[in-house]
């Protein structure tokens, strides 16, 4: 079974297989530059270079969130911002090079002394640790403790929410339930991890996975040592392998990290140990953080989601300001999916004149505007990935406006010449994508189209949008989401929401229920490629059956605003983590 | 006849308590309401004097008018003369007022249960009262003088009776505490304000008897308001019947009992229960409501239900009737604000009115 | 009078477990009818069967109604084990539940929001009380005059004005205008004056409110107190018009106020949802919103139930308060 | 109050079922009968403020009445987008003070552009039709079980009495939010906006009703003592007979003045559910919703949180003076 994508809450974790350079804010011209200790920023410069490169040490790093971290247990972790988070006090066995640009794709030792030996049939990896890595209690990490990470997350019932590739991948029929429940008296039960030795770890696949180094690059593939495990309160108290330990957690209010000093710089040539002392203070008033921020008294929105609107204003119209933000794209797509299980949608050009008569620029404005929310999206391929192309338009929907005597004449063709009734589903929770369905909602109507909006718990987006009986029973035409890949390739990306192979009784996100034999056989196909351009190009034909096919109407290309404290040093957007990666941070000033 | 009103006999001393042309309004937002109108009387120490009329007849506002208490009232305007032992009160500060108040002057009043404060004990109540005109006085002496005025209107065991609430005395004992607090002070005038309406009979006659005992003791100045003819006949040595605000008929009790002039104090009269009448007979009570004082009735306010209005023509309806000696048959000083001729007067009285008492 | 007492104490745990128990059956009973399934709640949007499955079993959602109420309501006395295999999660009482979203317990959790929502409520509570008093007072020994219309007419803006509004008005003038700093709450012991600044305005803007309603009710408490016979007595005995006023005026006059002050209090100690919401102050109220938004039942029950718990003790308070201050009132 | 939002529990007008006022009143008019009713209606037409209140509500009940008319003549459809109207890379208004221009004679919203003036008037439909219907829904209740709690006494009342305990004892608001963020969004076979009318009616006049039952309740029980009550049952009168056609009648002009007072209250909570997130959902327009989208950017544009806010405050205030008036007008002891 396939990497299993998930549909973001904070933002994107989009990790990058490809070599395209995804270099956001392009449209953005503008000559606005600060200086700080000599060195300058300019609007976006975080997204192409290292801003403010220095190793000075001390003082504390503020970071703040409007949003409480989903959690810090490596094996739930899931939020794009606590994935890169958890990368201050949990190490893996690879990991992303610190770098901007295409370079921070790139996955590098960190446990592990190299890249995995992988066998000729491509379903065995062994990997060796580098050996006097220690978690902050002095104890030697070993390769059990990463078998035990991995195995935790097989307790579904007790830590739930987390990524399942471990058990797609590792499980093959076992039925681990997971070491709470394992009858191994040393909890290793799980049989396809081999630990010969504390030093050596051996992973068994079904099957051939070029995914897997990245699968386990999140943090389920921390280790976590058995004794200091303490089922679902794991998460107030975990253990550090990283520069930085935990002095204090609260779940709803923040923690503070402290330097571990049983990490030894010697054997992380990723993560740096510069500020004494982190601080991580959950919000509740994303006013009053971005207000913060611009005066100094926070550094970085550690959820990366984008400042708020006023304080987006507020950054736009003064050059200073714009000088220490940035808007690089995040991977994700917004869109509305066009279920064909609900009638008249079954029918192609009914979804394609819905997709006409949508106004581009209400829906972008509604997501925040060109440089908040993102460009007009014209296919379903972001720019990020292997095979995207921005200029691919089929339905000329970067000019901007609505076309409604195209509408008109899909409604003819499609037997509805004076339109049809449907339903726009929207989770609750989301403002934006409310935004965007009134506005869909209103620029449906000149075409004599009327879709009711319907409100959903966005808790239960798994039962009721992610069900297509649901779907079909609440008469769900219109599905509002976005997506963002766990890794940014054509598969990753567009196989969860458009292969037929994907489409699930609950927690589907292939909304339109496509299972087109073209479609389908050209991912197969690009799964096989060896050459990742070859692959491209058949992803790039997936894209554009898809968009024949109407399924989607895209939004836009996400971008999100975020500004950071001129004070900081080595600040620069990682774009596996697609955000400004935390462990590089320091403060120039040692406050 | 102890009535020495000013009107008669033009003596150089003033009467011990004498009111003049008093008048009392208020404005209100329904229209400006004439309470009293044209109010003049007067009474000697160790008398008594009873104003009698219904409810609405400015009895009771002319009482308030004479403690100032329509002075705290915004609205209320009071016009006249009010003299207490040679001090003008309607013109007096305020604060030579309120020293008078309670003390010289003092009032009980009619319901005992809400003109006592719920919330203090009722000795407390009658120290402070004490003390506010006996400045310096410690709180043992003030307390101890509280607790004989107690005993001496009839209070058993006033020692753990200070204690106690107006809500846990019964009614009688109440009116009793109202008025050992009204005479802690030694007043020299002493108005009670139906001071027996809230009681049954028995309580009554004792509440009666009470008040007459002390008066004979302090000597004081007591003006009895009731609309209750019997108690003032029990009590009083003048009386003043008042209706919509006016004076209507004036005279020794003895006189006015005997040889009533006013057409409403035969109503009155006739209305009063009495103990050597048949039972069966039945009451004739004065038909008719109060006039409105917003709105009084041109003429003679009396004239809507006054029976013998229409024998003077229109006079009744257009012209106000003075208060007059009530002319041949009535005693001196007997006065009265009537239309009706004299002799058709007596002739009513006897004839119509008399019998059928 | 302990008797009455125990019987009071006895009525509030009535009330309190039946406002648990509608609570309770609203939000058992409203997925079941509206087709969807707590236990997804839990999950979130992977609905991995095995899962969903171990929380039914460890949340004991297979359970009928009654007992899982039974369950709850024996958390609270005894504490509660929620177990799945081998893997237990104590809860230890009083329990009101666990929730599993930030693996937290709701008891501590909720106290934890305590002094958020008591600061708030306290200081507030002393500036209105102050500031309607006063005012009610003033008005009423005025009234008709200038200072009685104005004063009333603001009263009368003040309580048509929704918090909401004002909260963000007086965001705009004093924080984004002015530039005072955000208000936000920091716990007294750590820093008095932080904790005094920080509130001050949220304390303004709920005092204002509440001073509008008391002192409309002050002034007409006053008015009526003042046409009382006893005031008249009070005059008459002549006692100085302070003492008239402010001994057997106030005395009576106020003394309603301590009922509908006690239930006020009482309400907003069970959280100021609008005020809390408004100042993204983390209190009972912000709480409540919150999980009530994530469908986190088991701190909606437990908020629900702290906010009825207060109305009741405060309920209770102010009748044994009563019994002492209106000596007419007898307990028992 | 009802769920006041977090405003008093008790206003003046929940004190009175002993307050001497109300008792008085009732006495009056069992009394004087119509002719209290003229006298009021004189107070009335004779208090400015309370006139100004009441021709405040009738403007605003033609407002939402005549909504699509006066959208025809001075605005646009109030869910239609008008992107040029927005500056699209900070997504606020055109132009100062919100955009409002000729065109837009109240501005525009933020992002979408929608015409502010006919949501403003949509939103005015909503407003007054959950505090009316909500209202009017707790005075049923509230009458009918004040009624029979205090008519029939004894057990029955005891229960009623404790169910409104209970109820006042209840955490409405929080409650409120909970149950209507559960609820299905259409219901009752109408369409999204007003099957949530429906649902706050039903919410906000069912909590509301206790307060009314409180003052019903006690005037019925000093009703039920006065001299009319015997008489007609010692003519031989049924229950039902002496309850709706003795007792009901005599109970009016209480009813009407807290009927009166608990509407801005409605409002009020209305408003704070739709601010709070459970109100009409969009995007069909409702006062406190927008101030609550207006949270987002009312620093830069201010102007979309004082529209709203002001109608809010001007409707509630309305209310509350008349409301204030009609008490005075029927209260002869205010005088």
């Amino acid at each position: 079974m396939a990497g299993k994508t998930k549909v973001m809450v904070a933002g994107a974790a989009a990790l990058t297989l490809g070599l395209t350079a995804a270099c956001g804010g392009g449209s953005d011209k503008n000559s606005s530059t600060t200086t700080n200790g000599g060195s300058t920023s300019t609007f976006n410069a975080s997204t192409t270079q290292i801003v403010n490169p220095s190793d000075k040490t001390g003082g504390t790093l503020n970071l703040w969130s409007p949003q409480a971290p989903d959690s810090l247990d490596p094996a739930i972790a899931y939020y794009a911002w606590t994935i890169n988070f958890s990368r201050l006090y949990s190490r893996t066995l690879m990991t992303y090079a610190p770098k901007p640009g295409k370079d921070g794709l790139t996955l590098v030792p960190d446990l592990a002394q190299a890249a995995p030996t992988i066998s000729a049939d491509g379903k065995t990896y062994t990997y060796k640790l580098k050996s006097g890595v220690k978690f902050d209690d002095g104890s030697v990490i070993t390769s059990k403790d990463i078998k035990y990470g991995i195995e935790r997350t097989f307790a579904q019932d007790v830590l739930p929410n987390g990524p399942l590739y471990a058990i797609q991948d590792l499980d093959q029929g076992q039925h681990y339930p997971g070491p709470y429940k394992d009858k191994d008296p040393n909890k290793m039960g799980l049989k396809t991890v081999e630990t010969p030795d504390d030093s050596t770890i051996i992973f068994h696949l079904a099957k051939p996975n070029a995914n897997f180094p990245y699968e386990i690059t999140m943090p389920i593939g921390a280790p976590v040592p058995q004794k200091r495990d303490t089922g679902e309160k794991y998460a107030l108290a975990p253990a550090s392998s990283g520069p930085y330990k935990f002095e204090s957690i609260n779940p709803d209010t923040g923690a503070t990290l402290v330097k571990n000093p049983n990490w030894d710089p010697s054997t992380d040539s990723v993560r740096k140990q510069l500020p004494d002392k982190i601080v991580l203070t959950v919000t509740t008033n994303a006013d009053d953080m971005d207000a913060r921020l611009i005066a100094g008294t926070a550094d970085l929105d550690a959820s990366q989601s984008g400042v708020s609107t006023q304080a987006r204003t507020q950054i736009l119209t003064n050059d200073k300001l714009k000088a220490n933000a940035a808007n690089p794209n995040n991977g994700f797509i917004r869109y509305a999916a066009l279920a064909q299980t609900v009638a008249p949608l079954d029918n192609v050009d009914c979804r394609k004149a819905i997709i006409y008569a949508s106004d581009p620029t209400t829906l972008q404005t509604a997501r925040g505007g060109p440089i908040a929310g993102g460009d007009i999206a014209t296919n379903m391929l972001p720019p990020n990935i292997l095979g995207s192309d921005v200029k691919y338009d089929p339905y000329n929907r970067a000019q901007g406006k609505p076309q409604l005597d195209l509408a008109k004449q899909e409604l003819q063709k499609c037997g509805h010449p004076n339109g049809f009734s449907t339903t726009i589903a929207v989770r609750n929770n989301k403002p934006a994508e409310i935004a965007t369905a009134t506005a869909l909602q209103a620029a449906l109507k000149p075409a004599g189209i009327n879709a009711s909006i319907f409100q959903y718990d966005g808790k239960l987006i798994g039962s009721i949008a992610g069900s297509p009986a649901t779907v079909k029973a609440k008469n769900l035409g219109i599905i509002i989401a976005g997506w963002g890949a766990d890794f940014a390739t054509g598969y990753g990306y567009l196989a969860p929401i458009a292969m037929g192979s994907f489409i699930a009784q609950s927690g589907n996100f292939n909304f339109p229920e496509i299972n087109d034999p073209a479609i389908n056989a050209a991912f197969t196909k690009g799964l096989s490629e060896q050459d990742p351009a070859a692959a491209a190009q058949d992803y790039a034909n997936a894209n554009h059956l898809v968009m024949e096919g109407a399924y989607y109407l895209p939004f836009v290309f996400d971008k999100a605003l975020n500004y950071y404290n001129p004070r900081l040093t080595n600040v620069y957007f990682n774009q596996a983590l697609a955000m400004v990666d935390f462990s590089q941070l320091g403060v120039s000033d040692g406050k | 006849m102890s009535i020495s009103s000013a009107s008669i006999g033009a003596s150089i001393q003033r009467p011990f308590f004498e009111v003049k042309d008093l008048n009392v309004r208020f404005e209100t937002d329904d229209g400006i309401v004439q309470a009293v109108t044209g109010s003049t009387f007067s009474l000697e120490k160790g008398k008594t004097l009873g104003i009698v009329g219904e409810s609405g007849s400015g009895k009771s506002v002319t009482s308030l008018a004479v403690l100032g208490l329509h002075r705290t009232r915004s609205n209320a305007k009071v016009t006249g003369e009010i003299w207490l032992d040679d001090q003008e009160l309607v013109t007096a500060t305020d604060e030579q007022v309120r020293k008078l108040r309670g003390g010289k002057m003092a009032m009980i009043f009619q319901d005992p249960l809400s003109a006592m404060h719920p919330y203090f004990t009722v000795g407390s109540q009658i120290v402070e009262a004490y003390s506010v005109h006996h400045p310096g006085v410690s709180k043992k002496v003030a307390r101890e003088r509280a607790i004989d005025m107690l005993a001496r209107v009839g209070i058993p065991q006033p020692e753990r009776r200070f204690n106690d609430y107006a809500h846990q005395f019964s009614g009688g004992m109440r009116q009793r505490a109202m008025i050992a607090m009204a005479l802690v002070n030694d007043p020299a005038l002493l108005i009670a304000d139906e001071p027996t309406t809230a009681l049954d009979v028995t309580v009554q006659a004792q509440i009666l008897d009470l008040i007459r005992d002390l008066q004979e003791e302090f000597g004081s100045a007591v003006i009895m308001i009731t609309h209750d003819l019997g108690v003032v006949a029990e009590l009083a040595d003048d009386v003043l019947v008042m209706y919509g605000g006016k004076v209507i008929e004036k005279g020794s009790a003895l006189d006015v009992f005997r040889t009533p002039q006013h057409p409403y104090t035969w109503g009155l009269l006739g209305s009063m229960p009495r103990l050597d009448r048949d039972v069966r007979d039945r009451l004739t009570p004065v038909k008719g409501t109060p006039p409105s004082l917003i709105n009084l009735p041109d003429g003679c306010a009396f004239n809507p239900r006054c029976p013998y209005a229409g024998r003077n023509g229109r006079r009744s309806f257009t012209e106000v009737p003075v208060l007059r000696d009530g002319g041949p048959g009535t005693g001196a000083g007997h006065l009265v604000a009537c239309h009706l001729p004299a002799e058709d007067r007596t002739k009513i009285f006897q004839q119509e009115v008399l019998p059928n008492l | 009078m302990l008797a009455y007492i125990i019987r009071r104490l006895i009525n509030a745990v009535v009330t309190l477990i039946v406002v648990t128990f509608v609570t309770f059956c609203v939000f058992f009973l409203v997925p079941k009818l509206t087709g969807s399934d707590p236990a997804l709640l839990y999950v979130g949007k992977q609905a991995d069967p095995v899962a969903l499955a171990g929380i039914r079993e460890k949340f004991g959602f297979n359970d009928p109604l009654i007992v899982q109420y039974g369950k709850f309501l024996k958390g609270i006395v005894a504490g509660r084990d929620y177990v799945t295999g081998a893997d237990v999660t104590h809860c230890s009482a009083p329990c009101l539940g666990y929730s599993f979203k930030n693996s937290q317990e709701v008891w501590p959790l909720l106290i934890h929001a305590l002094p958020v929502t008591f600061s708030l409520a306290l200081g507030a509570a002393v500036l209105w009380v102050l500031m309607g008093v006063f005012f009610g007072v003033v008005s009423a020994l005025r009234r008709g005059s200038i200072w009685d219309r104005s004063a009333m007419t603001v009263a009368l803006a003040g309580v048509s004005l929704p918090i909401y509004f004002t909260g963000l008005l007086s965001l705009s003038i004093f924080v984004y205008w002015l530039g005072f700093a955000n208000p936000g709450y920091t716990p007294f012991f750590d820093n008095p004056w932080q904790w005094f600044t920080g509130l001050l305005l949220p304390w303004i803007t709920l005092a204002f409110l509440f001073a509008a309603t008391y002192a409309r009710l002050t002034r007409a408490n006053m008015l009526e107190t003042l046409g009382e016979d006893y005031i008249r007595t009070a005059r008459a005995k002549g006692l100085r018009e302070r003492t008239v006023i402010g001994k057997h005026g106030l005395r009576s006059g106020l003394t309603p106020l301590v009922t509908v002050f006690g239930l006020d209090l009482g309400a907003l100690l069970g959280g100021a949802i609008l005020t809390e919401a408004v100042y993204n102050l983390r209190g009972l109220g912000y709480f409540a919103l919150n999980s009530i938004r994530s469908s986190d039942l088991p701190i909606i029950l437990g908020v629900t139930l702290f906010a009825a718990g207060f109305i009741v003790i405060m309920n209770l308070i102010v009748d044994l308060l009563y019994g002492v201050i209106d000596p007419r009132v007898r307990l028992g | 109050m009802s769920l006041g939002p977090e405003a008093s529990i008790s206003d003046e007008i929940t004190t009175p079922t002993d307050d001497a006022a109300v008792e008085r009143n009732a006495g009056e008019t069992a009394i004087a009968g119509r002719s209290l009713k003229q006298i009021a209606w004189r107070r009335l037409k004779k208090d400015r403020v309370a006139v100004g209140g009441g021709i405040v509500i009738i403007v605003l009940i033609v407002m939402a009445i005549l909504a699509p008319l006066l959208i025809k003549l001075l605005g646009h459809p109030y869910d239609e987008y008008h992107n040029d109207a927005i500056d699209p890379t900070l997504g606020l208004p055109k132009g100062s003070l919100g955009g409002i221009s000729k065109e837009f004679i109240l501005g525009v919203e933020p992002v979408n552009g929608r015409d502010i003036f006919s949501r403003i008037v949509y939103g005015a439909q909503t407003t007054l039709t959950v505090a009316f219907l909500s209202a009017f829904l707790s005075t049923i209740l509230g009458v009918l079980f004040g009624m029979t709690a205090g008519f029939v006494g004894g057990w029955v009342d005891s229960i009623i009495s404790r169910i409104m305990d209970f109820l006042l004892a209840f955490p409405q608001l929080l409650f409120s939010i909970a149950l209507v963020s559960v609820l299905p969004p259409t219901s009752f076979g109408l369409g999204p906006r007003w099957s949530r009318v429906v649902v706050l009616v039903i919410v906000i006049g069912f909590f509301g009703w206790p307060y009314i039952g409180r003052i019903v309740r006690g005037q019925t029980l000093s009703l039920r003592e006065r001299e009319f009550v015997e008489a007609s049952r010692s003519l031989g009168a049924r229950s039902p007979r002496i309850l709706f056609r003795e007792m009901l009648p005599n109970l009016a002009a209480p009813i009407l003045v807290y009927t009166t007072l608990i509407i801005p209250t409605n409002i009020l909570t209305e408003a704070a559910l739709s601010f709070l997130g459970v109100g009409i959902p969009p995007p069909y327009p409702s006062w406190g919703g927008m101030l609550s989208d207006a949270v987002a950017t009312y620093r830069y544009d201010a102007m979309f949180m004082i529209i709203p806010g002001a109608m809010i405050f001007i409707t509630v205030l309305a209310f509350n003076l008349f409301g204030d008036g009609l008490r005075d007008a029927l209260d002869p002891k205010a005088h």
